[in-house]
């Protein structure tokens, strides 16, 4: 199977950029104690109960790309203060605590790589940065990204986890929405494929913009996803949401994502995928996925 | 033609004798094992009381009607396990909902990198309610249309196997415009700027199959037919009785046969003697290669050779005096 | 006012091709008797009920052209028997009886015109034919109307009234609705409108191709449109249907189409709309429609 | 004219200056700036004759805002009423429903034949409610996109007129896809073949405003706001009480000179003194003027360059450091 050699592939190390202080650590969903050694292993897939942890995006990379393979291209662009934006704290000073905590200047690393030897451009936001809120640094580097891939004729790979635009850059961040999807149309006009991946969370300007106007739509298992916050919701409707609400599966139902993809098939997944869209010859890789290998097929038994 | 008339008993043989190996594990496991072995057994009775065509007897457009839809008639996904590697199925509209009777994606159809549509009608009793026996809700077709998009962005020609009674009749389905989904499908269809092969492999029930009916090229297995209206529906309006469904069936000239006749075809792939659920591998055989072969075909078109060609065929098609 | 204007130019008169036996029609919808000269004069609207009485294919196009513009397109194509099809009668002496009735070779009638002075190519589907059903000659002579409006530079109008596909020809009638898609695409290369006004009733294979893909579709009021009939719907699902089911005012709710528009402004409407779409200088003939006019807006006053 | 004229001497003079340095620029590169500086040019123009404001009403940000959504505000409608003729409202997505918040169809502005778009927040209570206080569900913005699309094949420039405190945040909306509606129309707005203004009449709310605010150029009237989200949710998250939002609306910089600073407008369309709805006449021809010379400067490029200018447009917005 896929997965099997997807494993050999990939065995657990120590990484560079990622330590782990701790020996376990207490899934958030089901709250049992893992080691952190069978996280690592796992792609910090709970065993237990199959949550997928947020990933920093550091560890994003290292479980999308061929080991060895990202080169970086975001870094050299760097936040400002254009509003001079004053609410409880100033942003200046929360730009700062955020870029001690991340190591980065902004919510975003892009890069270039390869998955399963196919080469591909990545953006992956950062949650962890600010709550992957996008103000101009994050639209700026995602465009520059996108244009690179295009310019360098790769597939587009992006990584969603936002809680929306950065309300400190005000109508500078609600244009980041316009400003990416004006970027990726470069990839368009050269025919190639764009895939983002929506994680928990990915909500607000964000899904209103690069997010979902992707060729191909993926999400993890019980990311939540909309426009709105749930809360927002709630004030507005004063009744309880139901059961599921906004979460990737419920979306998948309602024919807004193309597939809910556990994120131990990303790999398989994309380079299946962007073989075919690329029109690449079938690989010596085989990364075969017959149409009986989805979920919802295996469900029916031959007649 | 490539299955000789005894490999019916071959078959009846094979079957009962997997029905008898599953009631043997299900003694010895415990398991119930039923979900598996009611289909078969169904399955055997079906072919049992089924009429056998003798080499020397045609069959009727009425029983050609009946073998295209009987339960055990491979689906799409039949096909597509032997045709199609590197599927990956595409969910849903981006508007409403996901449709499970239209389903689709890019794939490589033996190993032609293609954007797959298939009506799919379900291979259990659970999975047909849920696919809604391949009567599609616009939705399905609106996923259809986003896919064509794909299609013509990344220049992967489409494939379409369409099985399908119909697109449903239900008030949700109106509601959010059928008749609109249909035809909008019909129009992105004649503007692909890729080509287009589609096999009618089971049923191809009216508005609901043509909307992703119009390509390049359209093909239809032996025992499939293709109509503007069901017998059943026909003989309900025209004899008041829709029991007079065989009647229908004759005159609506709807086998693949009279459908070559008619110029609605290009081509009839062969199925094994008496269906292609008697040898599934032979028919999806016989279906690879002649999609393939279209492919191959239209692959030495450009885009404006391919749009025109598939505007002169339907522009065509009609029959009518002019004084 | 327009509609005084309107009518004004189109005094009631006994027409060529309309011959009146009976004095008075009883209104099928309230069952008032109305004078024949009053409904005329009312464009066959029920005074008392406004009811859309069902047009013959030649009322309609006196209802929609200006007097005396009309240059026939349609009539030199005849259908056939191309199946030799009999069900409790035969195709061809079901057409020899439809002939008759309404002294057209089929279901269809074409032609140019004007509206308002604006030059338009028209088709009129006639219910009185077979039920409006849609074979080989119908899809043919949409087609070729819809191309020579390409091809002389006029928008297209096309009123559809049909069952739906015509039976008798099976699979060849089903291909119409592929022939008269292809037809159209020749109005859009050209970037001439195409506008479609669904009456009563249209449906099935008519409702599912031609009528459905105009740039603007209109619907008199109270039209039955939709892809199945009400009955095969209610026998699939067994329960009953909902008011107003399928109804124009039903799919205009249900964002399907552009708008209701009664009879009696269909012509200022079509100028309205044409005139802008085909960006033509403002008339002399003043055709303005200023969005309080909508029956949407009356509803708000002012603030 | 309500902006306190210290204000307005600043940016005078800052306009000046930059007019100043573009003219420099062009004579040392040799480049014709001419498109740069005849906006900027006019506008200094503007501001110096522009009726002087009392200089005891100054007006701070949290008051513009709340006169922007004053009941009184005159609505799109007020406008088309005195600016559109040949109006034709064109209703629904021809997928699921008509959106009364978000309407449009082709009209004349001014005489000049343009597809018009229009956030409408009703004009009495029922109306208003019909409306949803002029908050789209999806289903406006994908009607949107369709009035795009006949824009484009006819030829029609899109003029939009914004007025939303946001899209509607309800179930139904996220379950349609809220956000997918508005990030499609976003890349629809990119892709018009003809000239777009948009001009923010009232409140300009985060993506649902953005939907429809793609355009070659953006204009604002002197007491609308434009933010991306409103000081009240901003005061609830940053000051977790949003009872702060007249703060909010200061940090912010929501207002029309700020967004003319921020470059993210290119122009202030003035409104009578006190706002809007004192003088309707007045503000309708001063809104008509505006967006009828813009409409007639890009008349003069082509698709080609339409398109490149409004992507580069928004491709420059953004502020950052480069190391
Ligand atoms: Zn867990
Ligand atoms: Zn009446």
């Amino acid at each position: 199977m896929a997965l099997d050699r997807f494993f050999r592939r990939r065995r657990p190390q120590q990484q560079a950029g990622s330590d782990m202080p701790d020996l376990w650590t207490q899934c958030p969903a089901c709250k049992e104690s893992v080691y952190n050694r069978d996280l690592e292993a796992n792609l910090w897939v709970c065993p237990k109960c199959n949550h997928h942890i947020r990933l920093e995006a550091g560890r994003r990379v290292e479980v999308l790309l061929d080991e060895g393979s990202f080169v970086q291209l975001s870094g050299r662009v760097h936040p400002t203060d254009p509003l001079n934006f004053q609410d409880t704290e100033a942003y200046s000073d929360r730009l700062v605590r955020a870029q001690k905590k991340t190591g980065r200047p902004d919510a975003i690393l892009t890069g270039t790589g390869s998955i399963l030897g196919l080469p591909v451009t990545l953006a992956v936001m950062d949650f962890a940065f600010s709550g992957g809120s996008m103000g101009s640094v994050v639209g700026e580097e995602i465009s520059r990204a996108a244009e690179h891939a295009a310019q360098i004729g790769t597939p587009f790979v992006l990584v969603a986890a936002s809680g929306g635009a950065r309300m400190q850059e005000s109508a500078l961040s609600l244009m980041q929405m316009a400003k990416t999807t004006v970027a990726l149309e470069g990839l368009t006009a050269r025919g190639l494929p764009y895939v983002s991946i929506l994680t928990d969370p990915t909500t607000g300007g964000v899904t209103a913009s690069f997010a979902t106007i992707a060729d191909v739509i993926m999400a993890e298992p019980g990311a939540l996803i909309g426009f709105a916050g749930p809360r927002v919701i709630q004030q507005t409707i004063r009744q309880s949401l139901p059961e599921g609400f906004q979460r990737a599966e419920f979306l998948l139902e309602h024919g807004m994502i193309d597939d809910v993809v556990d994120r131990r098939n990303h790999r398989n997944f994309l380079a299946g995928l962007l073989g075919v869209l690329t029109r690449r010859a079938p690989d010596a890789l085989p990364t075969q996925q017959s149409p009986e290998q989805s979920s919802e097929q295996s469900a029916e038994a031959p007649a | 033609m490539t299955t000789p008339p005894t490999d019916l008993k071959a078959t009846l043989l094979k079957l009962e004798a997997r029905v008898h190996d599953l009631e043997v594990t299900a003694r010895e496991t415990g398991q119930n094992l039923d979900a598996a072995i009611h289909p078969l057994r169904a399955e055997v009775e079906r072919l049992r009381t089924a009429p056998v065509p003798a080499a020397n007897a045609p069959m009727t457009r009425w029983e050609r009607v009946q073998l295209a839809r009987a339960p055990g008639r491979p689906t799409a996904h039949d096909y597509t396990e032997r045709l199609v590697t590197d599927f990956t199925e595409l969910h849903g509209d981006r508007n409403f909902a996901d449709d499970h009777a239209l389903i689709g994606g890019p794939g490589r159809w033996q190993g032609r990198p293609v954007m797959l549509l298939m009506q799919q009608k379900g291979r259990d009793t659970k999975s047909r309610v849920r696919r809604r026996f391949g009567m599609s809700n616009p939705e399905g077709y609106r996923k259809a249309m986003r896919l064509m998009d794909l299609a013509d962005k990344f220049g992967l020609p489409v494939v379409c196997l369409i099985d399908t009674p119909g697109a449903y009749p239900g008030i949700e389905a109106e509601e959010r415009g059928q008749a609109w989904a249909i035809a909008e499908s019909i129009q992105r269809m004649v503007r692909l700027r890729v080509p287009a092969v589609c096999a009618v492999i089971g049923e191809g029930g009216s508005g609901g199959a043509l909307a992703i009916g119009v390509g390049n090229r359209v093909l239809i297995q032996e025992n499939a037919w293709y109509s503007v209206i069901s017998p059943e529906s026909c003989a309900a309006i025209l004899w008041r009785d829709s029991a007079q469904a065989p009647k229908a069936a004759e005159a609506l000239k709807l086998t693949a046969p009279d459908l070559l006749e008619l110029g609605i075809v290009e081509e009839v792939i062969p199925e094994p003697v008496g269906g292609a659920h008697l040898d599934l591998d032979a028919a999806a055989a016989a279906l690879g290669e002649a999609v393939g072969r279209h492919l191959d075909e239209l692959g030495k078109l450009n885009e404006q050779e391919l749009k025109a060609q598939r505007a002169a065929r339907f522009r065509a098609l009609g029959a009518f005096t002019e004084s």
